[in-house]
């Protein structure tokens, strides 16, 4: 994260940004049509998990650690999505 | 970067938790303090429950009976009695302890006078009616 | 290592920051999912309240708070390059904007708190609202606290008490900055989209 | 014993084992009558043997504290006593204090105690655990806080360690939350709310810090590991402690007629109040594996090593067993919940106070530990107590399955006393058990005068 500071040369850590800022707008927007069904929650939950990722690897600095560190969140957040799928799941059927 | 796990820090966690999750007990506690009124009836506790208190207080009765599931376990729940028995059942029966029967578990009288009696009965009416989440799971307690 | 610097491409045994606020960091996840875990199954077993109480919800400060939450996390990670290269007022002066959007975060869910309360409702309207609101709430502490870290952290900096060779305290700060932001981040979606 | 004024603990040790003594006495009085309903009727009814039982238990362990706190101070402030003479009256006022109440709960009934000893003043008697007349809770008051004057003094004189700052939070926040033991509204809800203040941020708040700071000063002496990362842990553990166990009260508002928001809270939070257990369980085995010394007192290491194990399966495993609201629906104010009683006083707080007492005791009497021969006879002693109440914590368990089962599932319930009777066989399993728990306690006893083999004064 810290390549030397470069004029008009966009940091890894701004595109990150940039993404995470869009990524926020499309589920925002799916929120406001008001769809509902199990392929739109997916959709934002899948957002959340890829918006949590980069998160965690880029700005906290996990993606240059021991697999130990990035495991556990990536285990929690594939934990704590799974189990919102299968409740989400449960509603559906 | 140097691998550091200070004892600094962790006091500071030690610290910053502590007052941190004890602000939010005092948050939950407030709330639950606004929203008591609506569940406990206090409006009813007349000067017999108040007595009715005092005389469970003053003769241990928690020493052998559960109230609201706090308590001893070597007697029946009483917070749902009034609404088990009636008041005039557990005036007799508290009235005829011991039964003296061998081998039994027993219960001491307490020489309580009618009047007495009767504010213990208010103080079980009073505690049956608390809004307890719907506890205990049957009339048995 | 010579110095302590993380240059980019070394892979190194402990997360950036003092490992005692990791412990925190993984509490609090724990403490978050569990709570995210059991919104998720309450409102398995009543879909039509949850859906309903939902539309009362402010989903436009909801997604604001998000972009802010995010930028501030971004001012963070500026914050700590910028003390890499031992630019310790560059750095305060992120640290400050940082801290600047957490106000704008906390005006902004003050706003909508007061407009839930408004209408009466309170933790014991009903389990999507009792959820909502611990979540919220909840969060809304951490981000207080994650402040009050981050304005020590700025004092410190200002003071030139970080350097290139030793910013252990800013990446701490950082570090649980990013969480706070990536507890919203879920929180977000999962409270005010997901019908 | 590097300082002389760590002497004064020596009363406060005798004392505890005194009255764990009387505590398990009345114990095995009370397990018996669970089984022969009428046994010393009516000259000691249950509830005052329970009453009995419970408060010497407490007093037994605030002893224990005290006197370990009397005994580490000294060493880790590197400096003598504030006051010893203080030390000592403190001692004797609070042992008196607590025999007269005791001889009061067996003497007179309690109506007539509480007439005599002024409740109508400010009623606080006739509280679970808070049945102690209002003279003595005020005794109790004057007896902590000269207690914590005397030791506050030294360690501001002393050297600051955070083993003795941990354990200085923990007794100030026991004085403090003992307070709310003297506000009994007439309104019960409120009255057993703060009640919980009083028991739970006991048991699962501060005195959690003083077990961490005892278990932390007897590991650093025991294993000579160094002070930086057992205080650094002990820090960790001590902030999940607490990050836990302050919501964690919310186990105790499921039923009371607290809004049901704390039935998600407090599950949740005491859900995760086992992890500071398996933290100290863990961190109690690492130290003792990287241990930089052979300490010849091996029965105080199995006893450190014991309590980790203990709390955890007690507090932590049996805890977690109930703490879940839809589970506490059913066995809440069952036997179930005594199970966890049992285990998890003996395994947290029994066991940390007889690793100090194991300790510091030889080192009270001049030498560094027992001898080989009185050692064997502790760690007997440790084993039978903890394998008898292992059993005890099952026999009740299975107790308070089936009493659910019968008294609470299905729609023809049974009544309590017809439960009672079909479980009749867990009380009498256990009652036999707990005379093989007291068979251990004088082992342990005995294992101090055992004069076999010639001590060991090794540095």
């Amino acid at each position: 994260m810290d390549t030397p500071h470069k004029p008009h040369f966009i940091r890894p850590c701004t595109r990150i940004w940039l993404a995470l800022m869009i990524l926020t707008c499309t589920t925002f927007a799916i929120g406001e049509t008001g769809w509902s069904g199990t392929a739109v929650m997916l959709t934002v939950l899948g957002t959340a998990v890829i918006k949590v990722e980069m998160v965690a690897n880029y700005f906290m600095g996990l993606r240059r650690t021991r697999w130990l560190w990035r495991g556990l969140v990536l285990g929690w957040l594939i934990l704590v999505s799974g189990l919102i799928t299968i409740a989400y799941l449960m509603t559906v059927k | 970067m140097s691998e550091t796990f200070t004892k600094a820090m962790a006091r500071n966690i030690f610290y910053g938790g502590a007052v941190f999750f004890f602000l939010l007990f005092l948050g939950l506690t407030f709330d639950t303090m606004q929203q008591l009124p609506g569940r406990d009836h206090r409006e009813n506790i007349t000067d017999s429950v108040v007595r009715g208190k005092h005389l469970w207080e003053t003769n241990n009765c928690i020493g052998c009976h559960t109230l609201l599931g706090e308590g001893a376990y070597f007697a029946p729940e009483l917070g749902n009695v009034y609404a088990r028995r009636g008041g005039p059942f557990i005036k007799a029966w508290i009235a005829a302890q011991p039964t003296g029967s061998p081998g039994r578990r027993q219960m001491p009288n307490f020489n309580l006078n009618d009047q007495q009696l009767d504010d213990l009965v208010a103080f079980f009416k009073w505690t049956g009616e608390i809004n307890t989440a719907k506890w205990p799971p049957n009339i048995e307690g | 290592m010579i110095n302590n610097t993380r240059t980019s491409h070394e892979i190194h045994a402990t997360p950036p920051g003092d490992l005692a606020i990791w412990f925190f960091i993984y509490a609090e996840l724990l403490a978050f999912g569990v709570f995210f875990v059991a919104y998720a199954f309450a409102r398995a077993n009543n879909v039509e309240l949850f859906n309903e109480s939902q539309q009362h919800l402010n989903r436009t400060s909801g997604a604001i708070n998000t972009l802010v939450l995010i930028t501030s996390s971004y001012f963070m990670v500026r914050a700590v390059a910028a003390i890499k290269q031992g630019l310790s007022n560059s750095c305060a002066r992120w640290i400050a904007a940082a801290i600047g959007l957490g106000f704008v975060f906390l005006a902004i869910k003050i706003a909508e708190f007061n407009a839930t309360f408004a209408t009466g409702i309170s933790l014991s309207t009903n389990t999507f609202y009792m959820f909502y609101l611990s979540l919220t709430l909840f969060h809304f502490m951490h981000v207080i606290l994650g402040m009050v870290i981050l304005a020590a952290i700025m004092v410190k900096a200002l003071r030139g008490g970080y350097s290139a060779e030793n910013h252990i305290g800013v990446e701490t700060g950082a570090s649980y900055w990013h969480m706070v932001d990536l507890l919203w981040i879920i929180l977000f979606p999962l409270v005010y989209v997901i019908r | 014993m590097q300082y002389q004024s760590q002497a004064v603990a020596k009363p406060y040790f005798i004392a505890a084992i005194g009255l764990f003594v009387g505590q398990i006495i009345f114990g095995l009085i009370m397990g018996y009558q669970y089984v022969v309903g009428d046994f010393l009727f009516p000259e000691i009814p249950f509830n005052v043997a329970r009453m009995v039982h419970t408060n010497l238990l407490i007093v037994w362990l605030l002893f224990g504290f005290m006197g370990a706190t009397h005994y580490l101070i000294p060493e880790e402030a590197e400096t003598e006593l504030f006051s010893p003479k203080l030390g000592l009256i403190t001692f004797w006022v609070f042992l008196v204090a607590g025999a007269l109440t005791i001889v009061g709960y067996l003497m007179v009934p309690y109506a007539t105690l509480a007439a005599m000893t002024g409740n109508d003043l400010l009623p606080t008697m006739g509280r679970e655990f808070l049945e102690q007349p209002l003279i003595t809770k005020v005794g109790i008051v004057i007896v902590v806080l000269t207690f914590l004057f005397n030791i506050s003094m030294t360690v501001l004189k002393g050297r600051k360690t955070s083993i003795s700052l941990v354990l200085l939070v923990g007794l100030w926040g026991l004085a403090i939350f003992f307070l709310f033991s003297f506000y009994n509204p007439s309104n019960l809800v409120l009255d057993k709310y703060f009640w919980w203040w009083t028991v739970h941020l006991w048991v699962e708040g501060v005195w959690e810090l003083i077990l961490g700071a005892m278990l932390a000063f007897v590991l650093i002496k025991v294993t000579g590991v160094d002070r930086e990362v057992i205080e650094k842990w002990l820090y960790v553990i001590i902030a999940m402690t607490l990050i836990t166990g302050i919501i964690g009260t919310g186990h105790h508002y499921f039923w009371i007629g607290t809004p049901e928001y704390w039935q998600w809270f407090g599950s949740v939070f005491s859900a995760l109040e086992p992890i500071p257990f398996f933290m100290m369980t863990v961190f109690a085995f690492n130290m003792v594996n990287r241990r930089r010394r052979e300490h010849p007192n091996k029965a105080a290491t199995l006893w450190a090593l014991g309590t980790g194990v203990m709390a955890f399966l007690g507090a932590g495993v049996w805890g977690f067993l109930h703490t879940l609201a839809p589970v506490n629906f059913f066995t809440h104010g069952t036997q179930v919940t005594a199970a966890h009683g049992h285990m998890a006083f003996y395994g947290a707080y029994v066991m940390v106070n007889l690793a100090m007492i194991s300790y510091a005791m030889p080192m009270l009497r001049g030498r560094t530990a027992n001898s080989g021969a009185a050692q064997t006879l502790e760690m007997w002693s440790f084993w039978l107590m903890t394998v008898s109440i292992v059993f005890i914590t099952l026999f009740l368990t299975a107790a308070g399955i089936l009493q659910v089962w019968l008294q609470r599932m299905g729609d023809t319930p049974m009544g309590f006393m017809a439960a009672q009777d079909q479980i009749m066989i867990f009380y009498w399993l256990r009652e036999i058990t707990g005379f093989v728990f007291l068979l251990g306690l004088v082992m342990y006893i005995w294992s101090f005068f055992c004069k076999k083999g010639e001590a060991q004064t090794a540095a």
